[in-house]
């Protein structure tokens, strides 16, 4: 027995879940409809796959969610999972589990894929045929993936930066890069049966203001930590910038990054494919302005050529949306990327040029960092600041990084903090900026976070 | 004044957190900024030793009801001296809610002022005149 | 007396109008706000105007639907004429105007300005203080804008062919373009006082599945018929044509055409704006969709750099829609256009290259007619049919050619008819076209007509 | 069977119109198609003059019940054969009304088909339907 199928053992021998049959998941996948698997997807369909979010308490209520996103002609469907499981606190999810059963009144923000089990969940999975994407944000992901999997959800959101820095107060962030390192090896043994398994890294990050630089190397670096422990399909994301000029720019320089890296790294044989995510910050309180704005998301999406969108719905602002409004969002941007085909091909030369300067240049710090291995140089470069984003929670986090929009809505770094970019392209976000003299900068940063208000 | 402010229970929203600490700053308060993902018993321990007048908690996720309905019981259990004010403020509820249904709801928890999606300029302009008619 | 300002004495000396004071009307457009005048807008703006259409049948609820349109942002203000007025039937116009007066109810289509008068009608928009655009559809609109221009109206839609090709089945063809160029004149001299008066065409057209070629001869031809009487600012306009490449290389084409013609004929002092219309076609029985639909035109609109965008709502598949629903859209509009900033240039090379040379090709044959004046060239042209749209009611309209979407929705030749394109061109068209082997044309267009349901 | 079709009143919306006068080849019958712009009594006289089986009437701007609410009167002056069909459908109202207020109201008008806001196939197909019950 390897070492990683020892600790899988243990991992899986936990009083709330039965017994865990390894065999028979490893035939479940082998012999698993390639309709499950996104990667499959990815591979025969040129359209934008549609990806909303949602999870609730009880198997009932994401049944009917799946049927309500199903009509709504939805390509991918979510997990959400509820924030008990999350933090690995299986007893309680299992208490108010039983409650949001009983009174049937949601007493979880999503589905306790870990007391549910994989025998139940895998039915209601393979009853809809679709590809289930799971969405979490759980540093210790360990057994929750391995129910995901043995349920017929063949793509894992997440990692160990992106799940972490924007998630988390004080996860330690070595346990989080070891135990994504368990994800990433469960889902490239299992990528050996069937279709690949796909792992997606969160882009969006603290979705304020983030800087695209910063964004692309967390990226490239999650995709690089994936790869090398043997998973064959990727998807790099972002979420809208507030620029559709940054978007595109973004779009062009993490395709072609991604792809350069995966290679340089000798991952040749990998997919990558890219994922955008509609606004992730602060929607207005305003229905009929939220919808335009996921419309004009819709439309940028298409622009840029993503090859998933995940939606957000018209209630963003006001709470957790109901599996109406969420469907109706996915419905109507379905409507809009089928009016819009060949689209012309755009980009920006200059910016393009300055932005992968900079993906290079906080890269090449990161990649001489002394220390043996990749996650450790990951780690160091976070805990020096080389990474440093925005309104992270995180306390490893070095908060030196300041941002700013320029007269475009372009975020740029107005402070670099320990961000190794050049002299000349901090210069280059420099001269974009232009705050009048008086302007504090605090204000300039609240009417920024605001944008779309 | 001394306020104590931060985000209640497993919530990671932190955007609100980082201005509302400006914001104070600029009123003239001192602050004592606990961030974000900060227990009941970790706001009141703070009051006490930091001899705060304000309590000041951001709730974002939804979670505020689960974290905050003790707050009275846990009131009692502490000495607090007379007139600490008790504030909450975010998007206090799962799913959607009328502000006219929350507001009471979180006053009977023990709550002097409360906010449901209200900007946060107004609610500190609004604790500014609570604390001038309470002088 | 000047032969001009005979025939307009003869024209305004009407029974359904108070007596014409032609003094009082130029003191008061020489003395005008220039907030009214739209060409004073398009010179000190940089942002899209906003201008939704709309028009009822009396004073007091026109007052109110600009109210609407103010507190939603609005930047031009449209006043629809209702039908009557349109065929110059002012006496069943007057009579429905006091059945509406009197029974609350809307008995007319639109607002019957002839009868309502000038010195009624300068009050309001006086009060608002807002440019606003006749919107009408009246081949012989001789009295209708001598009215309108007195009230403060100092943008004139329309023109002989862009009138008349769409709106009637058999108005005299000749007479339109008589009647048109009173309207140029009159503007024309009015421009000498203040502000220039604006004159826009309607590009639209049939709304189906018109082809950019066309559109384009069609705007140019009007845009030279108007700036030859003397008219100083004018704007070209088309409508989504469905496929956002061809609203860009549309755009593109337009715009340099525009300039280039104007120059050529000797109008190098004229100011020429683009306006686009957002889609114009069959809108689905469905409201979300429709939202979607408007707001990913508002993007379109954004992306080619147009000046004005006119709205459409929610409510187009149903009936007029309330003052309400237009003012919405108009507040959505605004919402989206104030989030599209520094957006990339964009264009197609080969495809601006076709339809550079299609405008060309036609505009020569047009030229090439051996009348002595423009207008009769046109008229010729039209006659003849190298200039023939899809879908006219008019009965001189020659109907022979045929359009159909190409696989990223270009609206495309497939059947040229007598349109003097060349053989390259029309090869070029043909060669983007993909019907399958049993396909029927006409299944193929209705589909393309539908394409947005 | 022969149909005479056309668009009412000062209506120039000619798209319904040019793919009702396919359509209705395409299932068999004989097309008098007088275009858009036509009043009452033309398509009345019309049919007369083809010995006509149906007349199918499209209306897209709003003006359908100004030009129509006298059609039983006219068609008591006009001597038709037995067994004329008529048929009117499109947007038949200014502004919003349901099809259950309208098809009523235009069945009192002497129309025996009518299709507000139908599609043209459908509203063919129950043509289709009718003729064979009344056959
Ligand atoms: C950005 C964001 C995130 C980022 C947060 C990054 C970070 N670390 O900060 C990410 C993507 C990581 C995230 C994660 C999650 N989020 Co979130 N997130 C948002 C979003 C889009 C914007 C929040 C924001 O930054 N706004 C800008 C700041 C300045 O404004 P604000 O926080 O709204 O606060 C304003 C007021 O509330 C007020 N205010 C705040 N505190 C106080 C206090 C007082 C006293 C007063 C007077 C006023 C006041 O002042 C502010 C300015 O006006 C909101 C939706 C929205 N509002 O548009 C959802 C939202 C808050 N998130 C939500 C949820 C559920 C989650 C998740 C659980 C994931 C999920 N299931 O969807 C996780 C949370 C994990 C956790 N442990 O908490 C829900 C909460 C649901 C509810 N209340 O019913 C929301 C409403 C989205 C939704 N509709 O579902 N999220
Ligand atoms: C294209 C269009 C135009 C073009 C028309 C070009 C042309 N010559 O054909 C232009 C821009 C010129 C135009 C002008 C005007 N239009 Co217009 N136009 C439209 C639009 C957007 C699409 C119409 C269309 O071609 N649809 C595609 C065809 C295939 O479908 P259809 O016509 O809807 O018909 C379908 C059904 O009704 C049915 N059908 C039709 N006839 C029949 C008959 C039977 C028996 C059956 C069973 C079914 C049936 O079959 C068709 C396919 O399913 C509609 C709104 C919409 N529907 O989205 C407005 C609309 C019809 N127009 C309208 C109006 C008011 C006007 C104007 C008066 C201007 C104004 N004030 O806005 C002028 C009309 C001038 C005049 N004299 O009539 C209104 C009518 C209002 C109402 N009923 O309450 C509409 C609904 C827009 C709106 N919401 O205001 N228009």
């Amino acid at each position: 027995m390897t070492l990683l199928q020892r600790e899988r053992e243990i991992i899986v021998r936990n009083e709330y879940i039965d017994h865990f049959d390894f065999d028979e998941v490893k035939e479940f996948i082998s012999g698993a409809s390639k309709n499950l698997f996104i990667s499959h997807r990815f591979k025969n369909s040129k359209e934008i796959l549609v990806q909303p979010r949602g999870g609730f308490p009880t198997y009932d209520k994401v049944f009917e969610l799946y049927k309500e996103f199903k009509d709504a002609n939805v390509d991918v469907l979510p997990l959400t999972i509820d924030s008990n499981t999350r933090l690995n606190d299986y007893a309680t999810a299992k208490k108010m589990l039983s409650l949001s059963e009983a009174n049937d009144t949601d007493m979880l923000n999503g589905y306790p894929l870990v007391n549910h089990g994989y025998r139940t969940t895998r039915k209601m999975i393979t009853h809809y045929d679709t590809p289930v994407s799971l969405r979490h944000g759980t540093p210790d992901a360990r057994l929750l993936i391995e129910v995901a999997l043995a349920s017929g959800i063949f793509e894992i959101e997440g990692g160990p930066i992106t799940y972490l820095l924007p998630y988390s107060k004080n996860f330690p962030m070595d346990k989080a890069f070891l135990y994504w390192k368990y994800v990433e090896r469960v889902c490239a043994e299992y990528s050996k049966l069937n279709e690949p398994i796909n792992r997606e890294s969160f882009g969006p990050l603290s979705a304020t203001l983030q800087p695209p630089a910063i964004v692309i190397v967390i990226q490239l670096l999650e995709m690089l930590l994936s790869l090398e422990e043997g998973v064959k399909s990727f998807s790099v994301s972002f979420s809208q910038t507030g620029s559709m000029l940054q978007d595109i720019v973004s779009s062009n320089v993490i395709k072609k990054l991604a792809r350069h890296y995966a290679d340089k790294f000798g991952h040749d044989d990998a997919t990558i494919n890219l994922v955008y995510h509609q606004w992730m910050g602060a929607f207005p309180y305003n229905r009929e302005y939220s919808d335009s704005l996921i419309n004009t998301s819709t439309v940028i999406a298409s622009m840029i050529g993503a090859d998933k969108i995940i939606t957000k719905t018209r209630n963003e602002a006001f709470g957790i949306p109901t599996k109406e409004a969420n469907a109706l969002a996915v419905a109507n941007v379905k409507y809009t990327l089928g009016m819009l085909k060949g689209l012309p091909k755009v980009g920006d030369e200059e910016e393009e040029e300055n932005l992968t300067n900079e993906v290079h240049e906080i890269l090449e710090a990161v990649f001489n960092d002394g220390a043996d291995t990749l996650w450790r140089q990951v780690f160091n470069s976070i805990k020096n600041g080389y990474i440093d984003i925005p309104f992270s929670p995180h306390i490893i986090n070095a908060n030196k990084v300041i941002t700013v929009r320029d007269k475009n809505s372009n975020i740029r770094f107005f402070k670099r903090g320990s961000v190794p970019i050049s002299d000349k392209s901090f210069a280059f976000e420099k001269s974009k900026i232009s705050l009048k003299d008086g302007d504090r900068v605090v204000d300039k940063i609240i009417q920024d976070i605001g944008i779309m208000l | 004044m001394k306020v104590v402010t931060g985000v209640v229970g497993n919530d990671i929203h932190v955007v609100a957190n980082r201005l509302i600490d400006i914001s104070l700053a600029e009123r003239g308060f001192e602050v004592f900024n606990l961030g974000v993902n900060t227990y009941l018993e970790e706001f009141l321990d703070a009051v006490i030793e930091t001899d705060a007048d304000v309590l000041l908690i951001s709730s974002l996720n939804g979670e505020a009801e689960g974290w905050c309905r003790d707050l009275q019981i846990l009131k009692s259990q502490y000495n607090f001296r007379d007139n600490v004010i008790f504030m909450i403020g975010g998007n206090l509820v799962v799913g959607e809610t009328t502000a006219e249904e929350i507001v009471p709801r979180f006053k009977s928890y023990g709550f002097d002022l409360v906010f449901h999606q209200v900007d946060l300029n107004e609610g500190l302009d609004q604790l500014e005149l609570f604390l001038k008619a309470s002088k």
